[in-house]
Parts: C-alpha cells; structure tokens; sequence
C-alpha cells in the first residue's frame, strides 16, 4: 500500500484543488441542482449537472468548507465531467469503496484520485472526502437511467 | 495556592501514551476528560471487593455496594452545597438530567401557551429538549440573545423573563465561549415572576466552584465525564420539594414501594427516580473524582485554568487568531474558541493533531451559536488540571504550522 | 463440552475477598454478576489509552474511541444474532431499554382503546413502563396468565392476542422462577394480529444462546451488568425499519443532524437515540464480556448452569424447601425460588450470609407474581459460570443451620 | 459498645417474642387502626391503640412477616403499653435514633430494647425492625396531643 504522509496528502493533492478548484461557480443551464451539507464540518456545496442523453455532460459546484470536502468535489468534477451517467456511477462506487478501505484503489481507473486515500487514516474526515461524491450520486438518480 | 500540574499530569496514566509518536497534548477537556489513577482504581477496587446490587438484598456485600453508593451520592450533593443527599439523583449525564426535567417537571407544570427561556448560547443538550418539550406541548420557546463579546444580554430580562416563563434553562458556563453566566441575576428575575430556574452545569462544575444556595437554582444538572469520573454517571440536583412532587421518569425496578398488575406506589426521593439498576460503580468512581478535585481544591483549579487562559489568549492573539467569546478574564473559563484565517478548523485539527495536540473542530454542539456567530465552525482549546504552559506553546506552534502549509 | 468452573472463578477476583470471615458463595447473579478480570482490564485499558468522546473530534486519540465504541456495538449486534450494528442501541440497561419504546415507539403507535399484552410473570421493569403507559394513553394493559408450574398459558393465547393488541412484551426468562418462556410461539401469535414484540432478555441474555432472527422479535433489551460487563451499559435492539420510522428519545448532542433555534434535524439510527455523551467505558466493557462469553461458549455456560440447577433442586427438595416455578429442567434456566417452613426468606437470607453466602430473599422485582404465588417473598439462589456443586452444598448446610434456629 | 452475635440476637431476643409475640390478635375496642407494610420484605402489620387521656392504655398488633419485624414489635407493644403518649412518643425516638447508629441506647431507659442494637450492623433489616415503631409513631399523632 502506498503510504502517503498528512503531509504530501495536503501539499501534493489537495491543497492544489483547494486553491485552484476546477468547475467551481453556477452551471447555467443545468438539469439538476443539490444542496448538501456535512453539519459536523459547517461544510456545504452546491452541485450542477447538466445531463445529455446518457451522458453527464457538465458538471460545476459551488460552497464552502474544509480543504479536503472542497478539493475532492474539485477533482471529482474534473474526473467525471464527459462519462456516461452509468461511468460515472462506477467511479463513484470505486471511490466509496476505496474510502471504506474496502478497496485499494485502481490507478487505471483513478489516476490522481487514488491520492485522496490518504485519507482514510483520518476516519472523521471521510465524510468531508465523500461530500462531493454522495451528492453526485443523488443527482446522477435524476439523470437518464442508465442502461435498463 | 495552586498546584504543580506537571506533577498532577503524573496521576493520569494516558499521559503515559504517546499519540501519533508525540506527547499527548490534550486540549480537548470540555469535550470529555481524562481520568486520575485515584478514580480507575476506585472504580477496580468496587468491581473487586463490593460488587452486588444495592438496597435490595440483605447479604454483606450488597451492603457494602449499597454504602459505596450513598456515599459518592453525599460527595456529588457536598460538591454542589446541595442541602441533603436525597436530592441528589443520578444519571447517566447532564443530557439525560435535563431530559428527565422535560418529561416530569416541565410535563406537571408548562402549559400551552408558557414559555421556556434558555440562552442563544446552550448546548444542544440544553436546547433539543426544549425544541421537542415546545412540540409536544404547544409552550413557546425563547433565546435570550449575547452580546458580540459573548456575554448574555441581562439587560432584556424583562422583556425575555415575563408572566408567562416557566422555567429558565442556562448553562452556568458555555462549552464554546468559555464565558461564566450571572445566574443569579436571572434566577432573581425568574423566581419574581415564580419561574423555576435549570441550570447546566455540565461545564462548571468540573472548573468552577459554586452552590446551588448562592445560585439559587431549583434544579441542576452535571456530567462525571468532564470531571475526571467515569462515562456514564451524573447528576440532577432538585429542590427537594420540588422532586417530592413531580411525577416518575422511568418506571422499572427500585423506584417503586408497592406494585399491583394494574397500578403501583413509588419509593421516596430519589430513588423514586433511579428505575433499574442504577450506574452503580460509574456513581462510586463520579464520588471518587470529587473527592480527588477537592485533594486539588476548586479554587486552586480554577486559578490554575485563568492563568492558563490568560497565556494562551495572548499567544492565539499574538498570531493573529480570531476569538470567540470574552476577551477579558472576569467571569470567563478555560475554553478558548478561534479561528485562523485560511485554514479551516477541521483542517487545522487534522494537522495539529500531527504534533500530539487534541483540540475539538467544528460546531461544539451549539449549531445556532456558530450561526450566530457567523461561522460555520470554529476550532476549540480548553484546559484542564494537567495542562501546562507548554502544552500551550505546542499548541501555538502546531497552529502556526498549519497556517504554514496553507500560506 | 463444558469448562471448570474452578477455573473460570479464579477470573474473578472479587472471589479472593472474603465475606463475614467466610468463602464468598455468591449465589445472586439474577441480581447481577461478578466481573472477570478480563472486563475490568479492558475497561481499565481504554481510559488509560484511548479515552476521549466519540464522534465528534478528528484527532486520533477520538478515533480510537470511537473504533473502541463501534466495535462493541458490532459484538452486542453478534451476540444476539442481530443482523446490523446499526440495530443496537446503548442504553443504560434493560429498563431505559424498555422505557425508550414505551416513549418512543408506543407512543406513535399504541392509541386509547389499544391493548399491551405483558405476562403475569414479569419484572416490574416490564410491568411498571406499560402502567404509566396506559394510565397516560387509555390504552389497556392484559397480563397472560401463568400455570400452577409457573410456565406461561399459551393456550390462552387466542383469547389475549386480539386485534386490539399493538404490542407484546415478555422476556425471554424469567428472574423468579428460572421459567424460559415460548418466544417465539407468543410472536408468531402476535404477529398474525399485526402487534409488535418486545423481548425482555436481562435474565436470558447472561445464559442462554439466542437469536433475534429466530425469536423473531421486534425489539430486545439486555443488561450488561447481569453478564459479566461492568453496571451502567445495556442494549436496545430493534428492527432497523422500526427504528428508522420512531422519534426520539432525549434531546441532545449526538443524536442531531442540523440545528435551527426553534427545529432539528436527526441523526441516523442508532445515533438518533444515543442523545449526550455515552457510557463509552461501560459499552466497551459490555463489548468484553461479550467476548468473554463467547470465549467460554454460551452452549458450554447453559450446559454447567442445568447442572447446577438440576443439583441444587434435587437438594433443596430433600431439605423439604417448597421450589417455585417448573421442577423439571426443561426449559428452565438457573434461577431457583424457595421458602422453608417456619423461616421468613429475609431471616434465612441474613442466617445464610454469616456462612458467607449470598442469596436473595424479598419480592425480587415482581411483586404481582409474588401475590399470583401467595407468597409475600420468596428466597432465590442464582447460579453463573463461577459456582459449583460445592457452593450448593454450602448454601444447603446454611439454610439447614438457619432451620435449626427456628426448630 | 456490647457486641451481639446475629446467633445471640436471634436465638436471646427474637425468637422468644417470635414464637411467642405479646399482645398479638385485634384489640377491641381502639381508638386507632394502622395498617403498615414494609413491601421490600413483605412484612404487615395492623397496630391498634387505646388511648385514655393523655396515655396509651391499650396496643395490640396482628401481622405477617420476618421474625425481626415481628418480635420487634411485640418487644414495643410491652414496652409502651401504659406509658403516656409523651412517653412512648420519647421511647420511640430513642429507638430509632440507636438504630440509626447515633446513639448508643440507654439500659435504664430502653431495658431489653437494648438488644435490638444488634440489628444496627444489618443496614437492610432496620426497616423490618422499625416497621412497628414507625407505625406506632403514625399512631400517636393520631391521639390526644402531649403537653402543648
Ligand atoms: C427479567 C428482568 N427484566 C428486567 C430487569 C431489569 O434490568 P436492569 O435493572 O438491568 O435495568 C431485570 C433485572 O433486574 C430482570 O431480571
Ligand atoms: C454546556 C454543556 N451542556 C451539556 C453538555 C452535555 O453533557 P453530556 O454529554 O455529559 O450529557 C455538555 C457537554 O457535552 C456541555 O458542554
């Protein structure tokens, strides 16, 4: 297993995504808009999806929080902006897992975001690593079933 | 006189471990404290030489059990200046003390249309009971508003404090301000208009010395927890004649005299209020840590804590940290809410944590405060016995180390 | 396969103490256990290395808690074949257990004219919650009637489980007559009316292996304190559909998911129900005995208690002692009422304790019961995985002893 | 202070007035009935008294119970018999303060009641020993007030 400091986790991955984040401000127009917040952390975001056919054509959020719930809804926008809902949702999956420590993590099917397995050795911050992705989860429901 | 805390930390075995190859630098006592060698191994020796139920059977041991147990109850109602052992009952802490009054007192006694004060500074605990109480009955719930340094406006009692109250709820001092409350002031304005007067003292009493006779409460709630005594065990503290009146909580085994299918008597104070079988040995070990903080003395406790505040006010200021709550010391504990600028809090305990330093990140159970706050969160200090200035230090450079890697 | 309860006893050490100069013979585990040295260390163990609050902190030292916390809930949830951890709630014990879903989920779902089907046979913390409960909803409380042998009338099933019964509440064992009652036949009754069933298992829970799947019950509640786990800790089980579905019990930190000044939002179950800080320590320990249990195998502690009990009943019949509750083994844990002619149970309970041993001797929480009997009190032995066939042999010579006081 | 064994108390005090209570069965006619119960143990008892003038001419008791209770009250009933209700009222008070450990219990007073004591080192069975007096007290109350 890769062993990642606290460290090379915040100065390597996250904090890049927490200065810089990626799809950050109102998608307009959008097919779906979600509210979501972690009450422990005071962390909130807003997440667009705009849906095209089958796929998840774009992607944006807004709000506010911790490095690690913000930078994880960066990185999560950059990987899935373009896959198709049913893609998308597997990422998501492979995420969750990887995050219950259910998983390694593929570095094919990843890339960068094996990187936010770091951390798993934080416990509470799980949640605000996940903030993002259960929210993307709840609005890919409202897409385009996939394959049925 | 105050004490050597170095030499106090020596009587805490986790000071023993380290956390994260680090000496533990604990700053996270309001939360929940750590525990004396005194009081774990009062709490082993009960287990090991007087284990049995109390009051009900006839043998030794049950005796000796039944002694241990009356005992820490005359300690808790010492603590307090409680008049008489009966009126001490116990819990499982300040959270179930005050629920209790909720289904009893308050189910006698607030009507619809009646109101609760309670303070824009409680606790959940001190605010979810009221919030569901309000529901169930149609009473009105209301927040005696703070000031921007924190403190309680006393100034709108009497447009908070009127014919309608019925009972005023306030913790004697907040988990996230540290700020000290005049309950006093507001227990002379409730018993003017013949409101009854709750106070949590969750936060006090493992700092503060007080009484329920100069406060002149009616009911008062505590936690072993969060004064060097077990999980599990606490305490709620009633006027006697008041806890003579009100209806049972729990109906269950010991609380009652005589029992037929359909109907049944109940046992006198407090047992009238101790349904089961109570948290015998975490009440001997709460009994325990009182005795160990009166070997300290609680004003020594306290002097100990301001000077620790004091130093680290001025350290969290001097890196430019936002405090939340008084600035000055009068009437204020060892709780120490802040803020730096760009870090998070949850990310600045994350990374303090690296460096052995326990500080609590987030809503300290006060949701409405942080809103009215402004803030999402806030990161929290707070000190206790076995502190030194140099946990402090640590703590300020962890931080700065923080604002490092955020810069 | 059995162990030797020589053994096993040299676990606990309250058994190198003495009581009145005497072997300490405690035969009132009904009441509540001894503790091995295995749960004390573990109890011990987290407050020196891993106490802090749950939940609610980042730092590692709060991880550590909260894995110590969740891991067991995980062996609570194992131990009565619950299917989810998220199932168990902690609670105090069997009582708060019982007075949760009389608050909780009797309130949403048990209305004036509803009838709450208990046994005459129960605890008065099965008894007393559905008093109170009825008194304040005019609902209507039945008791199923017992036999002469003190087994339950299952025949009269049909004429007590009615379309009117919400909710059946029994437990799975009883305290006074050692009766293990038809669980499941009782819930299959209920079930096929619509009602709901709550399992009393503080006197099984200790001693037999049981399933909740088969069972099939609804709810169950046990104590910690009865099995070997330190007092102030116990168990709510519940469906995870019917927990979902009730409201809350306390107000408090923990238990909440967002927080305005006037509403709340509720945290997942089992948080919903755990409102302030837990009895961490003590859940902890609970989590312990349950692995001390299983390491001593539940199969293997029923095995050595029918043999103990076979023994003390063959014995106490030769004395001429009237033996309440079944005679024959099946069926029947080892809990054993009796009274002697001519001796009051509370003088032979005093007599007895001077040869060292400890029985209890009054209405042992079920004062109904007691008048079913007509008895004003009964004496009652209890057997654990630390007696032997020498303890019954000492109890038998003292009672002999305090007969001959009385002759 | 005297050492009683449990065997000496039973076997010397007890079991006498046990086996053979004293002013045992109803007393006709009375001025008062008190029925009282100790329902930890079970025991019962019905207390009747007679009062003339300012003394308590008559008691009897009837009842069930452990042999504590019982002889202790047939050791009262012989004891306040004839005394005025100031008197008994005293006795009474005296008896319940030595089983509450705070006095010692004077012989010239108390007489055989002294051997009550032993009870004291039974916490538990000193509700069944005051059962009787308690009630007795209760009583009083009830007849002419003492000197006022
Ligand atoms: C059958 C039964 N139910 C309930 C209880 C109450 O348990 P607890 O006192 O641990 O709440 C007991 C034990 O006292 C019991 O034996
Ligand atoms: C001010 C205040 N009130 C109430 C509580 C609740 O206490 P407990 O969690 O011990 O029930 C706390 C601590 O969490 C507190 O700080």
């Amino acid at each position: 297993m890769v062993r990642v400091s606290l460290e090379d986790l915040y100065k390597e991955v996250i904090l890049d995504h927490y200065r810089t984040p990626r799809n950050k401000g109102r998608l307009d127009p959008h097919d779906v808009l979600l509210e979501r917040n972690n009450p422990l952390c005071g962390d909130e975001i807003e997440l667009f999806l705009k849906f095209e056919g089958d796929d998840l054509q774009g992607i944006s959020f807004d709000g506010k929080g911790c490095s690690i719930s913000l930078a994880s809804t960066s990185m999560m926008t950059e990987k899935v902006q373009g896959l198709s809902l049913e893609d998308a949702r597997q990422v998501t999956e492979s995420i969750k897992r990887m995050m219950a420590g259910e998983e390694e993590g593929d570095m094919n099917e990843l890339g960068d975001l094996v990187s936010l397995k770091g951390v798993v050795k934080y416990p509470v911050r799980i949640k605000c690593a996940l903030l993002g992705w259960n929210t993307l989860l709840e609005g890919l429901e409202e897409g385009k079933p996939a394959s049925t | 006189m105050t004490f050597d805390a170095a030499v106090v930390r020596k009587d805490f075995p986790i000071f023993e471990t380290e956390t994260r190859g680090k000496r533990l630098v604990y700053l996270d006592s309001a939360n929940t404290s750590q525990k004396p060698r005194q009081v774990l191994d009062r709490i082993t020796q009960f287990y090991e030489t007087e284990n049995a139920n109390v009051h009900r059977a006839v043998y030794e041991l049950s005796e000796k059990a039944t002694a241990a147990y009356e005992g820490a109850r005359a300690a808790c109602a010492r603590f307090i200046g409680a008049p008489a052992p009966r009126s001490v009952v116990f819990t499982r802490g300040t959270t179930e003390s005050i629920n209790l009054i909720r289904f009893t007192w308050a189910r006698q006694n607030v009507r619809e249309g009646d109101e609760i004060l309670i303070t824009e500074m409680e606790h959940h605990s001190n605010l979810i009971p009221w919030q569901l109480f309000v529901q169930e009955t149609g009473s009105i719930l209301r927040h005696l508003p703070i000031d921007d340094d924190g403190r309680l406006r006393t100034d709108l009692l009497e447009e908070y404090v009127t014919e309608k109250t019925k009972l005023v709820s306030l913790s004697l001092m907040s988990n996230v301000l540290g700020t000290i409350n005049p309950v006093r002031t507001i227990a002379d304005a409730a018993h003017a208009v013949g409101a009854k007067v709750l106070v949590d003292a969750a936060q006090a009493a493992p700092h503060l010395r007080f009484d329920v006779n100069d406060l002149d409460a009616d009911f008062l709630a505590y936690s072993s927890h969060k004064m060097c005594g077990p999980t599990g065990a606490g305490v709620l503290w009633g006027r006697e004649e008041l806890l003579e009146e009100m209806p049972p909580f729990h109906g269950g085994g010991e609380m009652i005299r005589e029992v037929w299918a359909d109907r049944a008597t109940w046992n006198e104070i407090p047992y009238k209020f101790e349904a089961g079988t109570p948290n015998l040995a975490q009440a001997v070990g709460m009994g325990a840590a009182v005795d160990y903080l009166e070997g300290l003395g609680m004003e020594a406790v306290r002097e100990h804590e301001l000077e620790l505040t004091r130093y680290a006010l001025e350290r969290l200021e001097s890196i430019g940290a936002t405090i939340y709550g008084p600035r000055e010391l009068h009437d204020r504990g060892g709780v120490v809410s802040f803020n730096v600028e760009g870090v998070h809090p949850h990310d600045m305990s994350t990374i303090v944590d690296q460096e052995g330093v326990c500080i609590r990140a987030g809503h300290h159970c006060a949701q409405p405060l942080m809103r009215r706050l402004g803030v999402p969160a806030t990161a929290r200090a707070s000190f206790y016995i076995y502190n030194t200035p140099e946990d402090v230090d640590v703590l300020i450079e962890a931080v700065e180390k923080s604002k490092g890697w955020f810069a």
